[in-house]
């Protein structure tokens, strides 16, 4: 059948766009699949890929959340501040900010019921504020003598800490979603809250759980930026949470919640990376020179085939089960 | 349906007022005990003082008039909602739990109104979830998939229990809803209309569940407008009328006809011995073709269906579960594009493509899902009786505010819907008012052509009767009506003319003498009919 | 040590720019790509659209492509030192123009070759020498900042302040961010002019909120440089005309014309010469006295 | 992902007496408190010049409000508008400035490149409209599109480059006056107007609304969705094309990398606390306008009063949310 083919493709789409780039890259470009290069990559979307996955559990509520750009940020310049006390403390710090910012999330959303675009916005901005509270307006310096750093600069083997860190825990999201009754608890509650609701299960519980978590998970991605950059950094994190939502939704989660997949959008954040690499690399042939502003005409023109993609098997799909 | 008939109705009435029973005196034996239940809303107060009271083993039929306050005081039981007062007893305790889910730890579980599951989910999972087998604290999906299929298999349903419940129909879906009630093992499992979207087979498996359940031990609370269904399946009947409890009694002690005035409030003339209130038109006088299908079908389950419906008649159209008959309906209405076959409506080759098409060819299509098709809950009553008429009323796109207004005074004074206001938001409106106003809504087109898809579905008595009183009448005007339901006798007496579908074909036209109980079950269930050659294509 | 550089005729160089969303960032990416074309080097370029996590991978996926040196203008000051390193690791010498990093955490000279640019807390502390001399009997200051937490905002705020506070007679009244933008600035200057009525002299950071600014007082009908004093930093070619036309006290320059001086040095650091860590791109100060010559070469 | 329903689970029955008369009024009691606040500490606030300013200031936001509002009235949002702002904000001057400047009368290539930017954000916002209603894409997606593209779009049509023009003729729309009141005032209350005569009267309102309350049952009532879809998002985008107009005529300046940065967020926050259920199926024009003026007020009372930036933004955040949370308090009752 062909449109179950189709399906299959969009399915994987993610996957195989980022092979069809990488292996273009890899033809195109020298040094394209260095070991230095690919683990740059890997390290440097790392903190992106974290809270890519927080966005996506998050989605599959049916819910949204701006606040993670903003989040890392202040959890990057609180684990800044910590830092000289240590790794264990620093990374304490920052995952508790972005914690407790995902509490508040949680707790507007559950509690004061506002909706989650409204109520997550509203966390941007005060997360904005308190970054730059925090830091006095400055970025924060973290103590290189620690040990802090190496959670975003150290190695295992040749593999990034950071990237380590990222995969075990969208390793750990995957087998949360899909062999746990809160996982699919998510994807019930996404899928129609006041009927899980009525069904017996507790979308409130899962709603606070999931805003706690992508709370967190920003959380980690500022420690590992504070890291990674040796500063905590107030201004940072600007447009995160629209990447993230980019890659949530080329990975094929469903934007109106119930569906969705944790490692199509680990998919979906390495092609949105490898496509900056690939430009860059495109920059350096020098045949062509691409502005900062052709790039983001290219990187909407990306989104624009994907979702389009998306939307015509999804159609297809809703075609031949019409209830 | 030998259920339905087999049912022991009709006891007399001075019996029944003898074995009347007032729940309000204290009894230790009960399961559940309810007084004085209160709950008020902005607008109205659903529940006055609701009483209840359920024995252990017992089937229990909750009855009352579209409004009356059945799926509140379901609601405020279970704490979907907060009541405002009263008291209930659960097990012999105080029972007072905020969610369902309480509800359903303490042992009560419960099939609401409209169905409320997660179609984007699995069966299995919609089945399971919440209490699903476990290996080593992670989710067993073999076990999960076995005990759905084990627990739809008593209700005769074999199907992928890995695809998403929204891919199957409103009767799957109805049927999973009750498999995932009966799959905790309660003590009480509630039961709000579940047969709304069942036909009669469906109904007898439930049935047949119903009473092992009883068997087990397990009380029943069962909501329905459908008498034969209540006396064939429960021992008690509790009647509400007005957020009131008014009567209680054992149900082979309660007349008919009593239960209906005690229901109505008022003497109901049932003389005639029909069930519904169809009269048949002057026959004959039906007119030309309005609307002729040749072999239409799609990729579903509507494959080869042709049929013709005249000027100034109800043709009905029968079939099984998944027959493909709201289909049809979809395809008629282009909502669906068929891929195959042909039609002619008023004389004129007509293929739409969209809605709008057949709505500007003079269609419309009261849909059996009111809930996710029909209502626009947060726009007014009178807002969602007119939305379909204003680009006849009004010009140049500006509304003529006081012609709709009038038109939706009428309507709601013609169809005898209970609302506060016309301003009032029609998702505060019970179920069966809410199915009317709908129907309002499509009367006030004058549509040349009215398909009404189970249209009585959820509506209590007094107002089917009212209903279909109407229905014959547009048919009188002139209109023609295509009426979709699982209620033999309602089509039996309203239908002009009737076309049986089976397997997405359409197997007989039925027509003048040869329409009879025995032929239609015949060709749904075999695609013949016993007593005459069917006209089938 | 740093990493040599060999000597050849034609070079592939990096470019990492910060951002290219303001005048400035593009003169002086302009400026780049002419020296580069003028001397017939490639010139790899990236844009880190104002993120210096952007910036980092950028440089990152320079130094795979393996180019012979890389220009960078660090968005911020210590969240560049990592690829600043990695950069020196991989053999790959860094020139710094236009802002510098942190020398706790890299040195010039030893983790890169060296820094050119300007100093921004010096701009700052320029204007407000000007204003001390040239206020006359103005005294009362509206402060409209670049974008909060950024380097040159905080830099020329110090400046500035520091040396105001030297003067008693001064006053700063309102300090307020105007993000760097002329619409911002103008609705900035606009809220403080309404509160705080008795203001006779703005200090902007950057021309583009000046001109802002100095809209919003032409639309409330006082006059520029009569009844409210302007000064600001930038040097851009609108600035000095509105210098010509009277609207503007002075404006220190601060010149985006990066390429010739950059090229320069990495000839000269090809060429085996050990090259000062600093070398300050020499800012014009313009006021009345030169604005009308200025108008020739202000970018 | 705007679907998830204000649930009705607990229903509190008694909302206290004073909390109901509040939420009731909600958008109405923040900017009332705030006004006396104002009144109260602000220095020179009340005089004509503040309203001007604060009129002014707003102008915008309002106007891109508008159609921000008729689009959430459909269950939709629409993230493009900063974007499209820019883009046809690029798009004026390259006209009146550019190759038709010459041709004749000024006033005529004003009017052109009036006409003309107008009409490509209208088109933009069709664009979105058609991947909204032909694909059934998420609105927040459809839309995040642009936002990305559309802002690019303005810079590589003019390199980035900032324009800046002396044309009297165009700046008039941003700087004029009418009777001591400023020119895009008219403008704004305009479209106000329109938009609300629109909601109350036309049967596109009606239309709106159903859509945006129950979108397949307005599809099975025949009603023509995926035109309405479109129209909506057109109608935004138009809007955004006024604003961007605006923008530019105030600072006779156009600078694709700063026009309508980060409005859309500005718009639906106004939206928001203005009151209309971001699930669609509501349109309070005058409470968006209202919402949008609180919002102003939080922006001037702090800046005037000489609140740092990053307190400033904690501030703003906890004012919209209790507005909001007031609003939706009144829903539940
Ligand atoms: N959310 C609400 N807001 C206001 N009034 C409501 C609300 N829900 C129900 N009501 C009112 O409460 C009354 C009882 O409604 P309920 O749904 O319990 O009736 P019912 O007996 O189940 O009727 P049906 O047989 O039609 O399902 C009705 O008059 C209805 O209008
Ligand atoms: N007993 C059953 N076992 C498995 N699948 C069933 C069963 N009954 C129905 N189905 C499924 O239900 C769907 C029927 O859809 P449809 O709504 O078109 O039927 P219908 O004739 O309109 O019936 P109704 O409207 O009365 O539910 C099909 O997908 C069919 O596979
Ligand atoms: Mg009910
Ligand atoms: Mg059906």
């Amino acid at each position: 059948m062909v449109s179950s083919r189709l399906e299959q493709l969009y399915k994987h789409g993610a996957v195989i766009a980022l092979v069809a780039l990488v292996v273009f890259g890899a033809l195109r470009y020298d040094n394209f699949l260095s070991l230095y290069n690919v683990m740059s990559v890997c390290r440097n979307n790392a903190m992106y890929a974290l809270v890519a996955l927080g966005m996506c559990f998050v989605i599959m509520t049916g819910g949204i959340d701006l606040s993670v750009g903003a989040v890392a940020a202040c959890a990057s310049v609180a684990a800044a501040k910590a830092s000289p006390y240590g790794l264990v403390p620093g990374l304490a710090a920052g995952v508790g900010v972005g914690l407790a910012a995902g509490i508040v999330n949680s707790l507007l959303i559950t509690r004061a019921r506002l909706l989650p675009f409204i109520a997550t916005l509203v966390t941007m901005l005060a997360a904005d504020g308190c970054a730059l509270l925090l830091a006095d307006n400055q970025s924060i310096a973290v103590s290189y003598t620690s040990g802090f750093i190496d959670i975003g600069q150290g190695d295992v083997g040749p593999f990034p800490i950071p990237a380590v860190i990222a995969l075990a825990l969208y390793a750990l999201g995957s087998l949360v979603l899909n062999r746990t009754s809160a996982g699919r608890s998510v994807l019930a509650t996404g899928g129609g809250e006041e009927a899980s609701r009525l069904m017996g299960l507790r979308p409130d519980t899962i709603k606070f759980a999931v805003y706690a978590a992508s709370g967190a998970l920003a959380g980690l991605a500022g420690v590992l930026l504070a890291a990674e950059f040796g500063a905590g950094q107030p201004t940072e994190g600007v447009g995160w949470e629209l990447f993230a939502i980019a890659s949530v939704v080329i990975g094929g989660t469903l934007l109106s919640g119930g569906a969705g997949s944790v490692f199509a959008t680990l998919a979906g954040v390495l092609l949105m990376g490898t496509l900056f690499t690939v430009l860059n690399f495109e920059n350096g042939l020098g045949v062509i020179s691409l502005s900062a502003y052709w790039q983001s005409v290219i990187r909407g023109l990306m989104l624009l085939a994907v979702v389009v993609l998306q939307a015509t098997v999804t159609q297809r799909r809703r075609q031949k089960h019409a209830t | 349906m030998g259920v339905l008939n087999a049912a022991s109705p009709a006891a007399d009435e001075g019996e029944g007022r003898a074995r009347r029973t007032d729940p309000s005196a204290p009894d230790a034996g009960a399961l559940l005990e309810i007084r004085g239940l209160q709950k008020r809303y902005a607008g109205a107060v659903a529940l006055a003082d609701a009483r209840l009271r359920i024995g252990h083993g017992e089937v229990h039929a909750l009855m009352g008039q579209n409004g009356a306050g059945k799926s509140t005081l379901i609601k405020a039981l279970t704490g979907y909602i907060e009541r405002d007062g009263g008291e209930v007893r659960f097990l012999g305790e105080p029972f007072e739990v905020h969610s369902p889910q309480e509800a359903q730890r303490r042992g009560i579980s419960t099939i609401y109104q409209e169905i409320n599951l997660v179609p984007l989910l699995s069966v299995a999972e919609n089945i399971c979830l919440g209490r699903a087998p476990r290996r080593r604290g992670l989710l067993d999906w073999r076990a999960m998939r076995h005990e759905a299929k084990a627990l739809l298999g008593r209700f005769d349903i074999d199907i992928d229990v890995s695809r998403p419940l929204g891919e199957f129909s409103t009767a799957v879906q109805q049927m999973t809803a009750i498999a995932r009630a009966i799959g905790f093992s309660s003590k009480l499992v509630i039961m709000d209309e579940p047969t709304s979207s069942l036909n009669d087979s469906e109904v007898e498996r439930l049935f047949t569940v119903i009473r092992q359940l009883k068997a087990d031990g397990v009380s029943v609370i069962f909501v329905s407008h459908k008498l034969d269904e209540v006396y064939a399946v429960s021992d008690r009947i509790t009647i509400m009328r007005d957020g009131r409890w008014v009567h209680t009694a054992d149900a082979h002690a309660l007349g008919k006809s009593e239960l209906i005035s005690t229901m109505l409030g008022r003497d109901v003339n049932e003389a005639h011995g029909k069930t519904t209130a169809f009269t048949h038109g002057a026959g004959g006088h039906a007119g030309d073709t309005l609307l002729r299908v040749d072999s239409i079908g799609a990729d579903g389950l509507a494959r080869d269906v042709s049929f013709e419906l005249r000027r100034g008649e109800i043709l009905g159209m029968a079939g099984l579960l998944g027959s493909g008959r709201s289909e049809t309906a979809r395809l008629v209405f282009g909502a669906d594009a068929p891929t195959r076959g042909s039609m002619r409506f008023a004389g004129e080759a007509y293929r739409p493509h969209a809605v709008a098409d057949a709505v500007e060819a003079g269609m419309a299509f009261c849909t059996e899902d009111r809930k996710v098709e029909g209502i626009f809950p947060d726009m007014s009553v009178a807002d969602n009786i007119t939305i379909c008429v204003l680009a006849k009323t009004g010009r140049g796109g500006v509304l003529d505010e006081q012609k709709l207004a009038e038109r939706a005074q009428t309507l709601i004074a013609q169809l005898g819907i209970k609302c506060s206001s016309p301003a009032q938001k029609i998702r505060e409106l019970s179920g069966g008012n809410q199915q009317k106003v709908l129907l309002a809504r499509w009367i006030a087109m004058q549509p040349k052509l009215l398909i009404l898809d189970e249209p009585t579905r959820g509506i209590d008595i007094g107002a089917k009767a009212e209903i279909q009183r109407l229905i014959r009448g547009l048919v009188d005007q002139g209109q023609s009506v295509l009426m979709i339901s699982s209620e033999l006798d309602e089509l039996l007496e309203g239908a002009d003319r009737i076309v049986v579908l089976r397997d997405g074909r359409s197997v007989a036209n039925l027509e003048g003498e040869h329409i009879s109980r025995a032929s239609i079950v015949d060709a749904m269930a075999h695609g013949r009919t016993a007593s005459v050659e069917g006209t089938s294509q | 040590s740093l990493p040599k550089l060999a000597k050849k005729d034609k070079y592939r160089v990096g470019f990492a720019q910060s951002e290219s969303n303001n005048p400035w960032r593009i003169a002086q990416t302009k400026s780049m790509r002419d020296e580069a074309a003028r001397l017939g080097h490639q010139l790899v370029y990236t844009d880190a659209a104002s993120s210096a996590a952007k910036q980092a991978a950028d440089v990152n996926s320079m130094i795979a492509q393996r180019v012979d040196l890389i220009f960078l203008t660090p968005r911020e000051d210590k969240p560049l030192v990592p690829a600043v390193l990695n950069a020196k690791k991989a053999g790959i010498p860094v020139i710094l123009l236009d802002r510098d990093v942190d020398h706790a955490l890299a040195k010039p000279g030893e983790d890169y070759v060296t820094f050119i640019g300007s100093d921004f807390v010096d701009e700052g502390r320029r204007v407000a020498q000007w204003l001390v001399a040239n206020a006359g009997k103005r005294t009362t200051i509206l402060e409209i900042e670049g974008t909060t937490g950024s380097t040159p905002a905080n830099d020329r705020k110090k400046g500035f302040d520091e040396f105001i506070k030297q003067h008693p007679q001064f006053k700063i009244v309102a300090s307020q961010s105007g993000d760097f933008s002329r619409d911002k600035g103008r609705q900035t200057a606009q809220t403080l002019l309404q509160a705080h009525p008795e203001a006779d002299i703005i200090y902007t950071h950057t021309d583009e909120m000046t001109l802002g600014a100095i809209a919003a007082l032409e639309a409330s009908g006082r006059k520029p440089g009569k009844d409210v004093l302007f000064v600001s930093i930038d040097g851009e070619k609108q600035a000095v005309q509105a210098i010509v036309d009277g609207k503007l006290g002075c404006s220190c320059e601060c010149s985006p014309m990066f390429g010739p001086k950059a090229f320069a040095a990495l000839s000269a650091y090809a060429a085996g010469g050990t090259l000062p860590p600093f070398i300050k791109n020499e800012d014009r100060f313009y006021d009345a006295s030169n604005a009308k010559e200025a108008l020739a070469w202000a970018y | 992902m705007m679907k998830a329903s204000p649930s009705p689970a607990p229903t509190r029955a008694r909302a206290a007496g004073g909390l109901a008369w509040w939420s009731r009024h909600g958008a109405l009691a923040a900017f009332a408190v705030l006004l006396i606040l104002n009144i109260a500490i602000t220095p020179h606030f009340l005089s004509v010049q503040t309203l001007n300013i604060n009129l002014t200031q707003v102008c915008t936001i309002i106007i891109v409000a508008v159609g921000m509002n008729l689009v959430i009235a459909t269950g939709g949002i629409d993230l493009s508008v900063g974007s499209l702002m820019a883009i046809s904000g690029v798009i004026a001057p390259m006209i009146f400035m550019g190759a038709w400047a010459g041709a004749g009368h000024i006033g005529i290539a004003v009017a052109l490149a009036v006409v003309a930017a107008v009409a490509v954000a209208g088109l933009l916002g069709v664009f979105n409209g058609w991947l909204v209603a032909r694909f059934g894409i998420q609105p927040i997606v459809a839309t995040l599109i642009l936002f990305i593209a559309g802002r690019g779009i303005a810079q590589v049509l003019v390199d980035g480059n900032l324009q800046t023009f002396t044309v009297p003729e165009f700046a008039w729309i941003g700087q004029g006056a009418l009777f001591g009141i400023p020119t895009q005032v008219f403008v704004m209350a305009a479209m106000v107007f329109a938009a609300v005569w629109t909601m109350r009267r036309t049967r596109f309102g009606r239309y709106v609304l159903a859509v945006g309350g129950n979108e397949r049952a307005a599809v099975m009532a025949g009603l023509p969705v995926r035109r309405i879809k479109i129209a909506v998002y057109a109608v935004s985008g138009l809007c955004a094309g006024v604003a961007g107009l605006v923008v530019i005529a105030i600072n006779s300046a156009s600078d694709s990398n700063q026009i309508g940065l980060g409005n859309e967020l500005d718009a639906i926050a106004a939206v928001a606390v203005g009151g209309s259920a971001l699930t669609g199926g509501q349109a309070r024009l005058l409470g968006t306008v209202l919402g949008a003026l609180t919002i102003q007020l939080i922006r001037y009372t702090l800046l005037a009063n000489g609140v740092p930036d990053a307190a400033a933004l904690v501030v703003k955040a906890a004012v919209i949310a209790l507005a909001v949370w007031l609003q939706q308090a009144q829903r539940r009752t």
